[in-house]
């Protein structure tokens, strides 16, 4: 094995680039050629340029990466799905009891499931609760964790270890009876699962957050903000919130991964979505018990789940792999 | 480290406490009743009124959480308001079904998924690594309910290698309990592999790049030496914290693999009495599996410690 | 004594009816057995009408040529686990019922055909107006704690049943029928029971499909699991609940089969309690599950595809109940609205899709002669949408409407409702469907409880003998479980009279006419009967009842074959 | 000339220890070649000790990589070569490669803390490379540890040996990371900034060590280092790299007495000579920033901050001549008679190095000794300033101790000072002396435990939060990290707008006339305003930080370390900015730095803290001159200076400054005193002895008694172990 491929070498680094040393414009004053004003302007237009050529760098690198790619059509594929399938397919709730559990063939190219219902239709339209529930759920955990870890990290002190005991208290329920609870409480809709996921989430991710946010909090500019007479509230949502966007971004990716797991699983449980709804996980429930005789009821949407799971995180992968060369 | 270990245990206490006042007050303000679930829905207002106040239902909440927690802090778990049965030997009895599973499931996931973490962290960027990566994240994002039918389907009832029930039948060798389990194993381990996986991966990612790894290197160590000695123990930490996250989720998240594999453990008994009101029942199995939950994660931040010598020291 | 002159009568009254053409001779099996008439003796009624007699043997055994009876072994059945504690005077689900049932029985048992066989009650009589009936019992039977089964244990049992502060599940069938204090030890031997109002089908509410009827001794305390008492031919060795029950002979069980052999066949029956409906299905395709007492629809082509595998299938009247609840907009006062909705279903699509076009078709009444032989036969109601439309016209809603309709998510409601919903929609009727979870769905007092206050609900039944039994318990204004709260004078009077009356040739005629006023009406509507399918090993035989809630082991066997 | 007529090895010499030959380094980002090092020409002989300097950017770590053939993934050698001991570093296979680092060659790093595996007991650390080299089982492996850790005079080796790094101290594992590096004789140790984040006084220790070793091992050493009275102190040679090109070469003592080339000139110039005080005379900077990778350059590479620059030097650029001599002007000429070379570099250009002693890669070597300064910005005496009236700052025996497991650390002990208007009071000590918690109980970032703060006469709340509007906007602080001290979120204006509006309570109309202001005060570009922190280079970025703290017109002004993480030209250029900033808005300074030149240059008073104590307080001069704390004593002859008239004796500190949890009884300074008087020190707290007219320290030793030892006149006494 060469070089070339150990695993031993160092990592792209470029601290060596990033130093600067200072411009004193006042002693660039005192130069004495003549060409000198000319490139400092030629060097400020040649900064803009440099930007604008690392962007179409990171989208050249971007479009070239196969994993991104990869990701990226996946994934636009479903919203593109999710938005039009109903002007391609037949109807996702189109009934036709006499042609139920028909093997895939012409007409029915994923064959039709118990109710005679196209099974492409339906696994087309199925990714339309996943892509409002996952992200809209995933967002609203990083609103509810991101309050709290923030404040929590923030604060420190006793608020923190409270917020922080009322946090494990969560995290020690069992994911599985808090959601069958909250979700026989509330009822079901889809904007109830939004909520309940989003809650399951926030524990995590407060505890994600509130780690960047001590990380954070001890920078010196939040100490210049106090400084200034900034209030807490200020410094928290204005000084260290714009600074931990990349944890919450990361982990913003990996809970929609989850968020669109634990929809399918509440709705396998039955706790989720309801009928006729074509979701992914409501069908392989619903659908599980056909799976012997009818496996093209089970197989396409779990197929177009696991499809939509990997794309997100290729995505995330890609853009990671490309940003960090 | 005793000194953490001792505070960490008493701050358990309280966390309890409020976990079971939760579970109470979430289970009280369910749909329904516990007489209502005993005499089922063709019974008369009248019987479900007067079982309830037979059975001390109609009290104020308070009231009956303070009796509850008496007796249960005093051992007195009490008995299944629906099955009749008492809760102590039941729910033990789960949780150790699940503890063999989960702890069984444990045993392949770890090795394995650390072995290809590793492996992927030592070549990353490479073919390999996107590989591991990607297959190791398609196969967690496939539920449970899914690849557990699927392989229910291939392995038991089409080629008949495995058994189609997750406990042996009695009088079996303790042994067997194992080749019953494998198949039940297979899904749990898919779910967790990409994860600790992809968590062994960015440790040894992390590890890499840290300035001793160079100083290793350069001292002119073996790549093995260099692998073993100095990555692997400092990136495992983040894996190990995982693990122990998870293995809360493993005893207590099984539902799905308990049903379809028939298996009595405590995420179906706990399922059970959440929708049945039985809340003496609910109260016993989800405190245990929050002890479980807290007891695995200071398990690994044990382990941590051991790894990190400034941690075991510190404390 | 004066029943048995009454008996005579009605024998001579039934062959009449027959020979009038009034009753089929299927129909004279029927009612003669509800009037006490052993099989023997139904059959010398029908040989006194000029046909020939039929044998009771269960359809399975005789449709397969079963092989002779091979005694001992251990058969493995499979079976939802019961969700309470197994006390026979409040189970409800099929999980305890038919646990409860190995070892307990009833007065009267159901044939594979829902007929009434006697068991523990050897006959049974009314008077004139079927408002005083009196039970012979069987002599000789011993409960399992030794003690003899003796008419007082029938009076304590009958009484706990009615008792309010019981929690006894039969309460509400019985109620308004049966009173505490109206049962009665005449003789050892020799129950009387004298009802609040005459009643007909009486037999039926203290038979196999009123499940909590089992004898119990009078010292029964409410702890059957840890005193597990009763008649029946399997002793409980062990019951883990949720996960298994292990029921093994008794060896001096009362019954012998028709040589003389004593029951049951088999040495021990392991219940393996199972609640998922895949699971229980790969199992039984594993071949480590010999019986599944009760096989549902969905998923059972599979079953039915194995050859390994033998599925039953029995006459069942189990039905989905879809309530208009006639309290609530928008289905008060509005039979037109009611009625397109009736027309709108295409009840052949929803039996192809729901039971692979195996159940019996329903139109909306309970009087329906494929599943109730001598029900008078309803008109059929066809999907006709351009009548749906005409009755929405009718009821001013020419532009459609939308509804709502309440279910559990259980068994095959969600895709019933589902299937209702596909079929309204072409008729301008938008339905909204809200599922809840089963507990959701019964929760609560009888005032707020969803099952009995949403406007538009499913409910599932299991099979009942009679129509009246049926529309008893739903159809009158009395009536405890009524979802559509349907108060239709006429009715009721028709009903009661029809109850009261033991007349063959008036209550075929008050039979025609209660069947006409409920599917006019359309209080609600009854798509389908289901019918009920056994699973089993292909060496397994003689399993008896009516692949319902209830089944009899006592006399199955298995071939090593 | 090119390097391709050069030959390639004298035949007869032995292989010189490190010979890199027109090395060529490229760094791949975002799909562009970086280019690194352009043609580095170099040559260590065996035994010689050389020293690369140049301000951080310029590639000397790169090098130092290339060397031992460990680039980051995306470098590459895209010419030349690198030659260790004779053998070039390319051919060798991997498993030579192994062999070959640490035997042949070794490295001892930055931050030591880091550099040593954290789980790992530090007996198996050094222990691992006989194992690997040498081929010994674990228990023989184990011994000649030990005595490394010997050799490197680390106390009690069988004990360190069982220890991991975080128990030990900077010094300490410093230590133990020279004595991996020695552990098998390498033939050339490369030092890469080996003391950068060590104390000076533990700066002091490691350097004592490395010359007494070189006295043993006949390693060769190549020191990579910014700070030049590292490299005076230890190198015999020294090359000086900017912008990836050699610029200048020679022995050190020519060098840094009659540097030749106007780069090296500039950063002797930046750096305040010892005992330099503002008032004397300004810093000089080096205009201009060093050019970004990848920029095109035309011409010699120094030539955009060169104050000398005349247009050839943009024409062509200039080889590295010889000096003395005159082939620097006949390049020039040639250059001239030449047509414009619009390419900026050419790769193969040669360096004739080996043939002089002395090269430097100008045109006008001749005339750098006669470069113009630049402007010097002159600072008033605090008279001047009117500093006299009254104090503005009253610090009354504040402490301040924090938590720390179960032990209780305190950080400022029974504290009192006091600061005038106008004037600079500089607070030295170690890292742990709590300098910082000082400075953050008077700005109210942290709450003192007990004390007093008085400003203007005023009791001060303990904290910010709880502090009116104006005392906030009289009372701002600097911070020392340019990376973290300005939001990376905010754009530099928004974060000068923000402050204005806070703090001057300046109308909307006028908040931006305020901030173009501050921006001009500080001296950053408008253009600069636009842009995030993350596109400003560190000496901006404190400028904007500067400016962030005048916004309210402030009075005192506390500096944490405000230039210590600076390039020096850039420090310099800070350091004037505070200057001119004083001078011009009568602010007073609280200075906190490590630096004790730095300290000497800008304060007027001079605080020394020891152990959470003020142990000395006078007047600049004071302080720096006998009769002073012995401690303070032990901090000044630790400085690495870069005169070459002075030798320099050194007080070696003992053993490791005491925890704060337990502090010593006595005079805390007792336990690593070299002019401790005896078991008085131990037991009783010295008094306040007053050297002069507002001079104080704290000692047993009466200041005439002090100032007799301290200036020589008895010896110093022999340590007691």
């Amino acid at each position: 094995m060469g070089e070339e491929r150990s695993p031993l070498r160092p990592g792209p680094d470029l601290a060596e680039e990033a130093s600067w040393v200072d411009a004193d414009p006042e002693m660039l004053e005192l130069q004495a050629d003549a060409g000198r004003k000319s490139e400092e302007l030629h060097a400020d237009a040649a900064a803009a340029l440099e930007q604008k050529r690392q962007r179409r760098y990171l989208v050249r690198a971007l479009l070239r990466s196969p994993t991104f790619m990869t990701g990226l059509i996946i994934v636009l594929f479903w919203v593109f799905m999710a938005l039009f399938s109903t002007f391609i397919t037949q109807s996702p709730t189109d009934v036709d009891a006499m042609a139920s559990l028909q093997a895939p063939s012409a007409a029915h190219w994923f064959g039709t499931d118990d109710l005679g219902r196209d099974v492409l239709a339906r696994t087309m339209a199925g990714a339309r609760t996943v892509l409002v529930i996952a992200p809209l759920a995933t967002m609203l955990a990083l609103l509810w964790g991101g309050i709290i870890g923030l404040v929590s990290g923030f604060y420190r002190g006793l608020t923190d270890e409270i917020i922080m005991r009322l946090v494990d208290v969560l995290l020690a329920l069992p994911i599985i009876i808090t959601s069958i609870l909250i979700l026989s409480l509330l009822g079901k809709s889809v904007a109830i699962v939004i909520v309940v996921i989003g809650a399951l989430f926030t524990p995590v991710v407060s505890r994600t957050i509130r780690s960047a946010v001590i990380g954070e909090r001890e920078r010196e500019y939040v100490m210049a903000a106090r400084l200034r007479g900034e209030r807490s509230a200020f410094v928290m949502a204005r000084e260290i919130l714009p600074n931990i966007t990349q944890p919450i971004i990361v982990e913003g990716t990996i809970r929609l991964g989850y968020a669109v797991f634990t929809a399918a699983t509440l709705s396998f449980l039955g706790f989720g979505l309801v009928p006729p709804s074509p979701d992914w996980g409501l069908t392989i429930a619903t659908e599980r018990i056909f799976l012997q005789i009818a496996p093209w009821t089970v197989l396409f949407p779990a197929a177009a789940l696991a499809s939509l799971v990997v794309g997100v995180n290729l995505i995330t992968d890609g853009l990671s792999r490309v940003f960090s060369k | 480290m005793l000194r953490l270990i001792g505070r960490r245990l008493l701050l358990m206490v309280p966390t309890l406490i409020l976990v079971s006042i939760l579970i109470f007050a979430l289970a009280e303000v369910l749909p329904g009743d516990v007489g209502r679930s005993i005499l089922g829905p063709y019974a008369t207002d009248q019987q479900v009124k007067i079982l309830n106040k037979e059975l001390g239902a109609d009290r104020p909440l308070y009231e009956r959480y303070a009796s509850w927690a008496g007796g249960f802090v005093t051992g007195d778990w009490g008995d299944s308001l629906l099955l009749k049965v008492p809760v102590f030997p039941t729910v033990m009895k789960a949780l150790g079904n699940s503890l063999v599973l989960a702890g069984f499931a444990l045993l392949i996931i770890v090795p394995v998924s650390v072995l290809l973490g590793v492996y992927a962290g030592l070549r990353k960027d490479s073919f390999l690594d996107r590989g591991i990566t990607i297959s190791t994240l398609s196969m967690t994002v496939i539920p449970e309910f899914v690849s557990g039918v699927i392989l229910l389907y291939i392995f038991a009832v089409w080629l008949k290698w495995l058994p189609v029930t997750a406990m042996p039948p009695e009088g079996a060798p303790f042994v067997d309990r194992f080749y019953y389990l494998i198949l039940p194993a297979i899904p749990l381990m898919f779910l967790e592999l990409g994860y600790i996986a992809r968590m062994a991966r960015v440790g040894t990612v992390q590890v890499l790049a840290m300035p001793y790894i160079r100083t290793a290197v350069l001292k002119g160590l073996p790549r093995r030496r260099v692998i073993f000695g100095h990555v692997l123990r400092n990136a495992m930490v983040p894996t190990v914290t995982v693990i122990g996250s998870q293995v809360g989720w493993l005893i207590g998240g099984l539902v799905v693999i308990e049903t379809l594999f028939v298996y009595p453990g405590i995420g179906k008994l706990m399922v059970d009495a959440a929708q049945t009101h039985d809340v003496v029942m609910l109260e016993a199995s989800v405190l245990m599996v929050a002890v479980i939950y807290m007891v695995s994660n200071l398990l690994a931040d044990i382990v941590v410690a051991l790894l990190n010598p400034r941690i075991r020291m510190g404390g | 004594m004066a029943s048995d002159q009454y008996r005579r009568d009605y024998a001579h009254h039934l062959i009449e009816q027959v020979n009038k053409g009034h009753m089929t001779r299927r129909q004279l099996l029927v009612r003669a057995s509800v009037f006490g008439f052993s099989a023997s003796a139904a059959g010398s009624l029908l040989a006194a009408c000029g046909g020939s007699s039929s044998s009771s043997t269960s359809p399975a055994a005789s449709a397969s040529g079963a092989p002779a009876p091979v005694m001992g072994g251990t058969l493995k059945a499979i079976l939802p686990p019961s969700i309470t504690d197994l006390d026979p005077v409040t189970i409800y689900d099929q999980g305890g019922i038919v646990l409860i049932s190995q070892f307990c029985e009833y007065l009267i048992d159901l044939d594979n055909k829902n007929g009434l066989k006697p068991k523990l009650a050897l006959s049974w009589s009314p008077n004139t107006d079927a408002s005083v009936w009196t039970f012979k019992l069987r002599e000789g039977v011993m409960f399992s704690d030794g003690s003899p089964f003796e008419a007082e244990d029938v009076v304590a049992t009958l009484e706990r049943l009615v008792d309010p502060k019981s929690g006894s599940a039969a309460l509400a069938a019985l109620a308004g029928i049966l009173s505490p204090g109206g049962t009665k030890a005449v003789d050892a031997a020799t129950v009387e029971f004298t009802l609040d109002k005459p009643f007909a089908d009486f037999p039926y509410l203290v038979c196999a499909s009123s499940y909590n009827t089992v004898m119990l001794p009078r010292t029964y305390k409410g702890d059957w699991v840890k005193n597990p008492v009763g008649t029946g031919p399997w002793t409980l060795k062990e019951y883990v609940a949720k996960q298994k029950c292990t029921a093994v002979k008794k060896p001096d069980y009362w019954g012998k089969d028709d040589a003389g052999n004593q029951l049951p066949y088999l040495d021990q029956v392991d219940w393996i309690l199972v609640q998922d409906e895949s699971a229980a299905n790969l199992q039984l395709q594993s071949g480590a599950i010999d019986l599944q007492q009760q096989t549902v629809f969905q998923g059972s082509q599979a079953l039915f595809a194995d050859p390994n595998l033998r599925v039953d299938i029995y006459p069942g009247s189990g039905i989905r109940e879809v309530a208009f609840n006639m309290q609530k907009a928008p289905w008060k006062d509005n039979k037109p609205l009611r009625q397109a909705v009736a027309y709108c279903l295409d009840r052949d699509a929803i039996n192809k899709a729901l039971y692979d076009g195996r159940s019996n078709l329903g139109y909306d009444t309970f009087w329906e002669p494929t599943v109730f032989p001598g029900s008078p036969t309803p008109s059929p109601r066809a999907q006709d949408y351009d009548k749906a439309k005409q009755l929405l016209t009718d009821a001013g809603l020419a532009n459609g409407t939308d509804i709502t309709l309440t279910f559990s998510k259980y068994l095959e409601n969600p895709q019933f409702a589902q299937l209702i919903q596909a079929q309204c929609e072409p008729a301008g009727i938008k339905v909204k469907l809200e599922q809840l979870s089963y507990d959701a769905y019964y929760a609560g007092e009888s005032n707020v409880t969803p099952w009995l206050n949403a406007a538009m609900t499913i409910t599932e039944w299991g099979s009942r003998p009679t129509p009246g039994v049926f529309a008893q318990a739903m159809l009158l204004p009395t009536s405890t479980w009524s979802s559509s709260h349907w108060d239709n004078k006429d009715f009721t009077d028709t009903f009661n009279q029809y109850m009261a009356t033991s007349d063959e040739a008036s209550r075929t005629d008050l039979a025609t006419k209660a069947s006409g006023i409920q599917q006019d009406d359309t209080p609600i509507l009854l798509a389908f009967y289901i019918t009920q399918l056994r699973t089993q090993k292909k060496n397994v035989f003689g399993v008896q009842g009516p692949g319902s809630f209830y089944c009899d082991l006592s006399m199955a066997y298995m071939t090593t074959a | 000339m090119s390097a391709m007529e050069q030959p390639a090895s004298s035949p007869d010499a032995a292989p010189a220890a490190l010979d890199v030959r027109d090395l060529e380094v490229t760094f791949h980002r975002r799909g562009r070649d970086l280019p690194v090092l352009k043609g580095v020409t170099l040559r260590l002989e065996r035994g010689e000790a050389y020293g690369l300097v140049g301000e951080s950017g310029c590639g000397k770590t790169t090098l130092a990589m290339a060397a031992l053939r460990y680039l980051a993934a995306n470098g590459t050698v895209d010419a030349g070569k690198v030659l260790v001991d004779g053998q070039d570093v390319s051919t060798l296979s991997e498993a030579a490669v192994r062999r070959w680092r640490g035997k042949q060659i070794a490295m001892v790093y930055q931050d030591p803390a880091t550099a040593l595996s954290p789980a790992m007991r530090i007996g198996d650390q050094v222990a691992e490379v006989f194992r690997y080299h040498e081929g010994l089982d674990k228990k023989e492996a184990l011994e000649r540890a030990r005595e490394s850790l010997r050799r490197v005079a680390l106390p009690d080796p069988d004990a360190t040996l069982r220890r991991y790094p975080f128990e030990l101290s900077g010094g300490q594992q410093q230590r133990v990371v020279i004595a991996m590096a020695l552990a098998v004789n390498p033939s050339l140790l490369v030092l890469d900034e080996p003391t950068t984040g060590l104390d000076a006084t533990v700066e002091a220790e490691i350097l004592d060590l490395i010359e007494e070793l070189r006295g043993r091992i006949n390693a060769s050493i190549l020191l990579i280092t910014h700070n030049l009275g590292l490299v005076r102190r230890l190198c015999e040679r020294v090359g000086v790299l900017y912008a990836g090109r050699l610029v200048e070469e020679g022995p050190a003592r020519d060098i840094f007495t009659d540097p030749r080339h106007p780069y090296t000139m500039g950063l002797m110039r930046c750096v305040p000579r010892f005992g330099m005080n503002k008032t004397d005379a300004a810093l000089q900077t080096i205009p201009g920033t060093l050019p970004a990778l990848g920029e095109p350059l035309e011409g010699c590479v120094y030539s955009a901050r060169c104050p000398m620059a005349k247009p050839v030097c943009t024409r062509r650029e200039p080889d590295l001549y010889a000096w003395p001599g005159d082939a620097g002007a006949q390049g020039a000429a040639q250059a001239e008679s030449m047509p414009p070379d619009p390419a900026a570099y050419s790769p193969h250009h040669a360096n004739p190095v080996g043939e002089a002693a002395r090269h430097a890669r100008c045109y006008f070597s001749a005339a750098v000794s006669t470069m113009p300064a630049t402007t010097p910005v002159l600072a008033t005496s605090l008279e001047e300033r009117g500093g006299a009236e009254g104090a503005v700052l009253e610090i009354g025996a504040v402490s301040r101790s924090f938590k720390d497991g179960r032990r209780r650390l305190t950080a400022v002990h029974d504290l009192s000072l006091s600061l005038k208007r106008g004037e600079t009071f500089g607070l030295v000590g170690e890292s742990g002396s709590g300098k910082s918690t000082l400075a953050k109980c008077v700005t109210g970032l942290i709450a003192a435990d007990s004390g007093s703060v008085t400003f203007e006469g005023k009791l001060l709340r303990p904290t910010a939060g709880r502090r009116s509007q104006d005392a906030l906007r009289a009372i701002q602080m600097v911070f020392q990290n340019p990376d973290s001290t300005l939001n990376p979120a905010w754009s530099t204006r928004a974060i000068l707008t923000r402050s204005v509006r806070k703090l001057a309570g300046t109308r909307e109309g006028s908040v931006r006339a305020k901030v173009d202001k501050l921006s001009a005060d500080v001296r950053v570009e408008p253009r600069f305003l636009l842009q995030r922190p993350g596109d400003l280079s560190g000496g901006q970025k404190q400028r904007i930080a500067i400016a962030r703290a005048f916004a309210g017109d402030p009075t005192l002004v506390v500096c944490d370390e405000p230039a210590s993480a600076l390039d020096v030209s850039v420090q310099a250029s800070i350091l004037n900015l505070l200057v001119e900033l004083q001078t011009k808005e009568q602010v007073s300074y609280v200075f906190i730095s490590h630096d004790l030149a730095v300290v000497r240059y800008i304060s007027d008073r001079i605080g020394v803290m020891y152990l959470a104590e003020l142990i000395e307080v006078g007047s600049a001069e004071q302080v720096f001159n006998p009769p002073h704390h012995p401690y303070t004593e032990a901090l000044l002859s630790s400085i690495p200076k870069l005169d070459f008239d002075s030798e320099q004796q050194r007080i070696a500190l003992r053993g490791m400054m005491p925890s704060l949890s337990e502090p010593p009884s006595g005079c805390r300074f007792h336990t690593r005193c070299h002019r401790i008087l005896g078991e008085i020190c131990e037991t009783q707290e010295p008094p306040a002895q007053v050297a002069a007219d507002g001079h104080t320290y704290n000692c047993h030793i009466p200041p005439d008694e002090l100032l007799a030892l301290q200036t020589g006149e008895e010896p110093v006494a022999p340590i007691a172990e």
